[in-house]
């Protein structure tokens, strides 16, 4: 029986709901856009969305495309170089959330959007680190969105593109790094969290109609259950609606032919 | 003062084999154009810097115009890879092409440092990434003040850095408006020569704050009047970004005949 | 969101005996209102920071709230000396004044970098000049790429920055524009408070362009509404710079008795 | 019998003849202001004045009284933050021309704004470096404009600000600083170039009415006077009524109770 949601609505429906008004997030296209600005326009109207093109404060009627749309523009409270974004907003540690998507995440949440393969000789040339290496460093806490199989949850990434607990327990910190790091990892079977102590990512919740045995297949490594392991709240009409919305609106918006205007100079 | 000059004779005069060339904007304001004309006049052996290659150095590099790649993000976006790019890293076509990889922030900072005349960048930065270790143009170092060990990139300076601007005015004074990404620093890190090309040249550039992003034209070697010389990315106030053609762009570039076919039509053929 | 509040509550709040501040302004927006209720307050033993101390921290010096400056140029600009500054520093009076002293670019690479969250600013300076024997905290270190000796400096860390600008909108984001000086990073390189002065709070910010001068509000802790809060010196937009009065200062402040008279009278004895 | 101008115009007539069309000058308040506009209204209209406030390509109608007037900004190309200002312009050797004064100044150029005396104990403190440090390092050439005396033109300087050429010879190279240094000093009594080799201030010319003599005892080393030493060309009376217009314009402006409207924002 179908549950009345895709398995993508799922994904964002959760990622917004982790979301609040204090937050200010460092935003990416696809998914993590999505989460964001579905939170803005349910239970978090004052989230201050980022997003590394330079634009601070924007509240997109639609889904940008690229994370440099004129509409990020149009309707940020203002947009900054890049070099500024990256030196006095990231790096300063004024980013309570940074979202970021992984073609390989391994068991301590370190992230490889580099090779598949060896680094001079891949088997698949990926698009690389862009922001993610300092997102990952310096937001408060990073949420990894990503669809869950057995070859993108990995036992050790080919390659470290950014670092998430290294090989666990006390590797963050004693980089010298004071931010969190991957608290969540968003996927279309459940949740899952770091231990707290050994940093392993473990299984918090699996989303509704999910068995473990479909995240054991899924997963590269032998993967733990949390003691207290839920069912992930399923998203509500309410949640929906407004996601559909907003995605109806951004699939016209760029449609084929239709311009919308940049605004008069 | 820079020379108002054509777009074809702003390349023919500042761009040359071998040279190390930045063509910057963030999703906005990307010179195509400038980029096209460079395949055009067949340039060979370039080492080309951009923190997000796009379909301009896809194209470019599968022209076969370069030798070396300094980037940090390389992905068609929104859409998926760079297939050209691709190609040169997996395969060697058309040529083998040589990468240099960092991370945004490293870039960004670099070419900041490259406007500021220094010779190094120092940031927070790679921490636990295997970027450093193959890319040798990471080091680290510590602060003298409370021992933090930073991460420190040599400052970008390329020969020629070529951006795309909403105007100039006679002067040839440049106004950048909206997601200004990192021309302004681009253009001051060039060491031999800025080309500028803009939607328009202007009696009055109409810069709408005492703050406005403005590249003095003293500052610029040569501007040439390009109107929708970012497309199929766009200019604030001009035009939006042609999305289609960006998702278009991977089935075309997928495939070697197919992309030397659209090069050969849209391009090779196309008038400057 | 920012306390929306009164300049008395605002300083009560968030300035303590003890604390490093910084109040900036270059020139332009420099925060007098604050600067009196600081004095006002009778707060003590500060760090103050500030690149051209100008007369509002000739006045506070005077007013004997001040034990250390950390500064680079310390005039009263086109007129002469800061004589409470120069009284302090030659014979202690009312008490004695530590000084820290740099040049501008060295205190404006501090200042972004306190900005950008790095605890070194790394620029080329001081090259030949004896401000690094007198200072300890000046250093040098080598570019690990080209061996090039850099000037280092610790980033500027107050406890609290207080500035004035033109307007804050009612969510508190916050307006600078025109010489908009080292505000930004002032701002944003604070510890523990930044408190903002403001001609006006307005629905509407009215920000010119795309790319203007803003502190969203998420990043300022206390706005209060103080008109003509940057007089003497000017508020573009608003007021112009009364000249008079920062020759008229020469005369005031070269005299300890006259200086306390005019405190009480303008001062101590005024409203904020 | 009277010149016809005054000491203080031969200085500012002086130093606008150095310039061009082509150059891009830091420029400070007081004299250097006066010369840098009398240049861009005469023979330079090209001419780019920087004010360290942030304001680039500024053509004020009025001189500014301090280096942050909104006169500097309402009339500039554009204006930026002071740390770009330092970063971009500055310190990468965008600019052609800086002008400094000095409280002192030594046989080798160096410049001393900071203290007469010890520098713990000063006899007086003086304002301090502010940009000259950095200005006499980074601009192509620097010209300095003080009036000559023998307490301001000394031996050795108490306290060396800003560098010029250290003990002489290749101090200056060797420190690493690849431009020129003070090329140009303009008194009031003559102009003083440094000796191509030695690097000593050497007496170039005369102004009209000056002799060797006075310029001995006004200067507080054994002073030389180069081989071909000439008169300064005195103003000429275009130049003047140029000049006595602009200073005119700026008392009137700057008279109190005079309010000069802020435009509207």
């Amino acid at each position: 029986m179908s549950p009345g949601y895709t398995s993508e609505e799922m994904m964002v429906v959760t990622a917004a709901r982790q979301l609040s008004s204090d937050d200010t997030c460092f935003v990416g296209i696809g998914t993590p856009s999505a989460a964001c600005n579905l939170a803005r326009l349910t239970h978090s109207p004052g989230i201050t969305l980022i997003y590394e093109s330079g634009t601070i404060g924007t509240r997109p009627d639609v889904l940008p495309l690229s994370i440099g749309d004129g509409e990020l523009c149009e309707t940020a409270l203002t947009t900054v170089s890049v070099p500024e974004m990256f030196q006095y907003w990231l790096q300063a540690g004024r980013i309570s959330i940074g979202f970021l998507g992984a073609a390989q995440i391994d068991r301590f949440a370190n992230i490889n959007t580099t090779v598949i393969g060896g680094y001079h000789r891949p088997e698949v040339r990926l698009p690389g680190g862009g922001g993610a290496p300092e997102i990952a460093s310096f937001c408060e806490e990073i949420f990894v969105i990503m669809p869950h199989s057995p070859r993108a949850m990995v036992p050790e990434v080919d390659f470290v593109t950014s670092f998430g607990f290294g090989s666990g327990g006390s590797d963050r910190a004693d980089l010298g790094l004071v931010t969190q790091g991957p608290t969540l990892v968003i996927t279309d079977l459940c949740l899952m969290r770091p231990d707290p102590e050994t940093k392993e990512l473990t299984v918090a919740s699996l989303h509704p109609g999910v068995d473990r045995e479909q995240v054991r297949e899924s997963t590269g490594w032998g993967v733990a259950f949390g003691a207290d392991l839920g069912e992930t709240p399923p998203p509500e009409q309410g949640e929906l609606e407004v996601l559909r919305d907003l995605m109806e609106r951004t699939a016209k918006a760029h449609a084929p032919g239709h311009g919308r205007e940049g605004e008069g100079s | 003062m820079p020379a108002m000059t054509s777009l074809r004779e702003a390349i023919a005069t500042h761009v040359h084999d071998g040279d190390t060339v930045c063509m910057e904007g963030f999703t906005h304001l990307i010179p195509f154009a400038a980029g096209h004309e460079v395949i055009r006049q067949g340039r060979r052996d370039l080492t080309l810097i951009r923190m997000t290659p796009d379909l301009i150095y896809d194209q470019l590099i599968g022209a076969g115009c370069v030798a070396r790649l300094v980037f940090s993000w390389g992905g068609n976006p929104g859409v998926g890879s760079l297939h050209r790019l691709r190609d040169a890293v997996e395969n060697g076509w058309p040529r083998a092409l040589e990468i240099e990889e960092h991370s945004h922030a490293a870039m960004a900072n670099a070419y900041w440092a490259g406007a500021a005349g220094l010779p190094v960048a120092l940031f927070r930065g790679y921490l636990g990434s295997d970027l450093p270790a193959v890319n040798e143009s990471i080091r680290f170092l510590d602060d003298p003040f409370t021992g933090e060990r930073l991460a420190a990139v040599p400052a970008i300076r390329p020969d020629v850095t070529v951006i795309h601007a909403q105007r100039a005015d006679r002067e040839g004074n440049v106004l950048i408006e909206g997601i200004v990404g990192v021309q302004k620093e681009a253009a001051l890190a060039a060491r031999r020569a800025v080309v500028v090309t803009v939607e328009e040249i202007v009696d009055d550039l109409r810069a709408p704050s005492h703050n406005s992003v403005i590249l003095p034209s003293w500052s610029v070697d040569a501007i040439a009047e390009a109107p929708g010389g970012a497309a199929p990315s766009y200019a604030h106030g001009y035009y939006t970004r042609d999305n289609a053609f960006y998702t278009e762009w991977d089935a075309i570039s997928r495939d070697r005949e197919r992309f030397r076919q659209w090069l050969e039509d849209e391009v090779l053929g196309a008038p400057p």
